[in-house]
């Protein structure tokens, strides 16, 4: 038998869930209470883990004889010179180094990994040598990279005049062939996801003691909230 | 158009969306109440995961990204869960955990609860280990790959790196055999491929969520990641590894509302011909 | 102070830190310690990222501290209950520290549970979009359509068991057309990537500047 | 010297730089001539479709700041937003603007102004109105959105910009109330349900293509140019490059590999 806070912890949760849930159908205000916990949570949770970091490596470093992270500190707090309204030009300079360090990072590796490392792969497919069936999965595999490729070049129109137009047919035909399985992943993603929960509140929370007898009650209260406040029949409002 | 002028294709076309949602949380529930068992196939991918980690060499050492959120946790955990177990199982091999999520060194904790490592005779500190939530994400990752020590000193719990053993004699990314990143942001597993595989050429295996999938692909075929997989794939790593858990418990479920949806397909086209065909336009 | 200082300096710092990482990656020149030098400056950016964390929650509490001033209607009551709970968080979180028991605890009934639910929520209005909107009405529609139902049919774990052959079909549409499409949509936005750090070091992208004053502007 | 293994990549690296900051000079000169987009074509029908049946157009740019990674497409967004105001106000349409960033609330309604201007009716505009501060927070936003969609019914929804989570639930509302809908975003995961749901689409790199066109920005411009002759190149590449393998040889993969 699990222990009184984990009881607790299991009933907050799962009425969170319910509550969530009912926005499917119409908004109610026991979903506006449980998303103003979750944008709350959610910037609570993140500002800890901001603290932990700054303590467990930025304190860290620190005691462990790098005294130049004084520096870093002196410039996170500057950081919120960006809600001050004259001197919000203060925060500039850490952000500049975030800046050029995301840039830095992005641009030194972007050119191998998306850019030449694509192409060469691309370069290298076999058209003969193969079986058929492979040069011709090959064949269509080219043909539809260089033509989403070739339908992306925005400034040259004449690229696309007259017979070309063909080109960007393809390309558009390859990228919707590309959606539709992105689009039935995504259905496999979100319905996992709706398991997990669901699967939390039969398998966690329904065995609990009186759970069997909340959760109708959860649901009417849900359905109640979710009429109109001038059509409910009690209590009867003024205007 | 009056109301009076609805053919049977436009009612069909107009099922009320509570109606479609009912249908749907019964067809999520029916399979849990009443489970039927159906048969999961393994898909090359996932077998050639498994294969990856069971070619390691004793003593090699591993980075495991948890760098997923809460939400994806219904995806992603039994994978990595999963995943746990057949390292080891196998034994030899050391892992070093960090997370890019800032919900990761929670989703760890709750990983390992259900993992149980204790089991195998695995022990905290020495088998295994979480250095800890790293902020920056792609920053993080290349500071992690440069000099681990430089960035944190401690685990997740605070306690110096120096008193773990499975510490001794790592240091950068060239002292991992394997990196393994599990995710819900494409930041991520993208970022991994940028500041791990793309500057120190460490194998990748790869777990995201099933619909971050497709843009994922292009990698894959490159040789940029040994292994693409989705977390929905993670009943199949249970078969392989023979721990059935959250996984395998999800297939009927899985099963019965795709076919709902494809039933849904059907009938909304058919309705959508029908109302062309009988003139819809009146 | 000038509009150099405030303007120009912020993005000679940014072209010098991309700068040192780009050397660093290509280049290695006989005295010059880029390593590091960058490894110091990428441990700061840790540091100065986890500051930045903090943003969320600061404008939280200036937006709906507003609304609780205000006494606004309806929802002053929601924005009050928010902030309590970002305080809660904070309390534990620092107080007992986040892999402790307590924090673990509050995380689990609160967060987890939300987010989890919220994102899976939308797996319903993708049910009614699919069945609304996923209709064959030319070629284009059509082939998304198609793919779909192939891709939506090997999902499902037992249909790819009692018919096979869907598996290496799946397979070939996400070997091939899926993985070409995504690798051309992919080059494209390197390049679009580039071109954006390109114009972010020399000065002509400066979001990240904030509100510019009419002066900055002109410049 | 230079690091084996990637001293192509560097060489690529400069020949992209200079061709990005050689699209911006030019075009300062003289700004590049853009394909036709299939998207842009249809909003002045959208707009007109709004006059017939009198109903409002909606506009949403999405989440994201000005501040971040995102706002480049932001940025698009808003190009967009400023050319379907001037045809709303030339065809007497009400376009309503869903706003998610306060900061943006200010150059939204300047934007939106100026189109009415130049459309000759600057009376006819009503920022309390047609700029709405809808929320801050991803659902909260996502909900009031919804809310406005299921009152007011628009004959048109437009939304371009970085869309996340809420995209799936913005396109179907609007499709269950029979809007017409043009939907764009860079965001890969996004595009698919865009595909799906909406009557046309931008798809990907195509929004900042109408941004730039829409706006006649020099730097937004010349950039895409600059883009495009690298586009050109990577095509060169992968054809010579597949040239090669076929007749056997790995010269160009050995250079890229350099």
């Amino acid at each position: 038998m699990a222990d009184f806070a984990t009881i607790i912890q299991i009933w907050l949760a799962a009425l969170f869930t319910i509550w969530i849930y009912s926005i499917a159908f119409r908004d109610n205000v026991f979903f506006k209470f449980a998303e103003h916990t979750f944008v709350g949570a959610a910037a609570g949770h993140s500002l800890v883990m901001g603290i932990d970091n700054i303590l467990r490596i930025g304190w860290g470093n620190f005691i462990g004889g790098n005294y130049i992270y004084i520096i870093v500190f002196i410039l996170g707090v500057l950081l919120f010179t960006r809600y001050h309204s004259d001197y919000f030009w203060v925060s500039r300079f850490p952000l500049a180094v975030l800046v050029g360090i995301g840039v830095g990072l992005m641009m030194r590796t972007t050119i191998t990994s998306e850019f030449i490392a694509q192409i060469q792969s691309t370069a290298g497919m076999k058209l003969l040598g193969v079986d058929t069936w492979t040069a011709f999965s090959n064949l269509v595999f080219i043909i539809i990279t260089l033509s989403v490729v070739y339908y992306f070049i925005f400034t040259f129109p004449k690229m696309h005049g007259g017979g070309l137009g063909i080109i960007s047919t393809i390309a558009k035909y390859g990228m919707m062939a590309a959606f539709g399985y992105s689009f039935a992943n995504t259905v496999l993603s979100r319905f996992n996801m709706i398991f997990g929960r669901f699967d939390f509140i039969m398998s966690t929370w329904l065995p609990l003691p009186y759970a069997m007898i909340a959760l109708p009650v959860a649901l009417i209260l849900l359905i109640y909230a979710m009429i109109p406040a001038e059509r409910r029949p009690w209590p009867k409002t003024q205007k | 158009m009056g109301k009076e002028s609805k053919t049977i294709w436009d009612r069909l076309e107009d099922i009320p969306r509570e109606v479609l949602y009912g249908i749907l949380i019964i067809s999520f529930i029916m399979p849990m109440l009443f489970p039927i068992g159906f048969p999961v196939p393994i898909s090359p991918e996932v077998k050639r995961w498994y294969d990856t980690i069971d070619k390691l060499p004793n003593g090699s050492v591993i980075m495991v990204d948890f760098g997923y959120s809460g939400g994806g946790e219904p995806e992603l955990g039994p994978m990595a869960v999963a995943v746990y177990h057949h390292i080891f199982k196998k034994g030899g091999i050391k892992v070093v955990a960090m997370s890019t999520s800032n919900e990761g060194t929670l989703l760890f904790d709750k990983a390992m609860a259900e993992l149980n490592p204790s089991q195998y005779g695995k022990q905290y500190g020495v088998d295994y280990i979480h250095i800890g939530y790293i902020t920056g994400t792609e920053s993080a990752m290349a500071a992690v790959g440069k000099d681990i020590r430089a960035t944190t000193t401690t685990d997740y719990k605070g306690t110096p790196l120096a008193q773990y053993s499975i510490m001794d004699g790592v240091n950068e990314a060239k002292d991992f055999a394997l990196l393994i990143c599990y995710t819900t942001g494409g930041d991520q597993s993208e970022g991994w491929v940028r500041q791990w595989y793309t500057t120190y050429q460490t194998p990748y295996l790869c777990c995201v969520l099933a619909m971050m999938v497709p843009t994922m692909l292009p990698y894959q075929k490159a040789g940029q990641i040994v292994s693409l997989t989705s977390g929905a794939q993670a009943g199949q790593m249970e078969l392989l590894v023979h721990v059935p858990a959250r996984g395998i418990k999800s297939a009927d479920v899985i099963t019965i509302t795709h076919l709902l949806c494809i039933a849904l397909v059907v009938v909304g086209n058919i309705a959508y011909f029908g109302k062309k065909f009988s003139g819809g336009k009146q | 102070m000038s509009v150099v200082f405030k303007r120009t300096l912020p993005i000679v710092i940014v072209f010098a830190t991309a700068m040192l990482f780009i050397l660093e990656f290509f280049v290695t020149i006989p005295g010059i310690d880029f390593k590091s030098a960058a490894t110091t400056v990428n441990n700061w950016g840790i540091i100065l990222t986890a500051f930045t964390l903090a943003f969320g929650a600061v404008n939280l509490f200036i937006f709906h501290g507003r609304h609780i001033s205000r006494r606004t209607k309806g929802q002053w009551p929601f924005s009050l209950w928010m902030l309590i709970v970002i305080v809660i968080f904070i309390v534990i979180g620092v107080s007992s520290g986040v892999s402790s028991g307590q924090y673990t605890w509050l995380y689990n009934a609160s967060y987890f549970a939300l987010s989890a639910t919220v994102y899976s929520s939308l797996g319903f209005y993708m049910t009614s979009g699919i069945y609304r909107a996923l209709r064959a009405k030319n070629i284009e529609s059509g082939l998304l359509l198609i793919v779909g139902i192939i891709a939506l049919a090997r999902n499902a774990p037992a249909v790819a068991s009692a018919f096979p052959p869907i598996i290496p079909w799946e397979a070939w549409l996400s070997a091939v057309p899926t993985t070409s499409a995504q690798r051309g949509i992919m080059i494209g936005a390197a390049l679009g990537a580039l071109a954006l750090g390109i114009r972010t070091m020399i000065g002509r992208e400066t979001g990240f500047l904030g509100k510019l004053t009419e002066a900055e502007k002109g410049g | 010297m230079f690091v084996t293994g990637r001293i192509f990549a560097l060489g690529m690296l400069v020949v992209i730089w200079v061709f990005i900051l050689g699209g911006m000079e030019l075009a300062k000169r003289a700004m590049p001539t853009f394909r036709k987009l299939a998207g842009l074509d249809a909003l002045p029908e959208m707009v007109g479709r709004a006059a017939e049946t009198g109903k409002p157009v909606h506009f949403t740019t999405g989440l994201g700041e000005l501040n971040t990674n995102m706002a480049s497409q932001l940025v698009a967004g808003l190009s967009v937003l400023a050319y379907v105001s001037e045809l709303c106000a030339r065809d007497g349409v009400r376009i309503v603007y869903s706003v998610y960033q306060s900061q943006v609330m200010p150059l939204a309604t300047e934007l939106m102004k100026a189109a009415y201007t130049s459309a000759g009716k600057p009376e006819e505009f009503d920022a309390e109105d047609q700029v709405r501060y809808m929320s801050g927070e991803q659902f909260a936003y996502a909900s009031a959105v919804q809310g406005f969609a299921e009152r007011e019914r628009p004959a048109a929804n437009i939304m371009i910009g970085p869309f996340y989570a809420e995209s799936m639930l913005f396109a179907e509302t609007f499709y269950r109330i029979g809007s017409i809908q043009l939907a764009g975003t860079a965001r890969g995961y996004q595009i698919p349900f865009f595909a799906v749901v909406c009557d046309y689409l931008l798809i990907a790199e195509e929004i900042y293509a109408a941004g730039a066109y829409l706006s006649k920005d020099p730097v937004l411009a010349g950039s895409i140019r600059g883009q495009d002759v690298g586009k050109l190149l990577a095509l060169v590449m992968m054809i010579v490059g597949i040239i090669l393998t076929a007749l056997g040889s790995s010269a160009l993969i050995n250079l890229l590999k350099m």
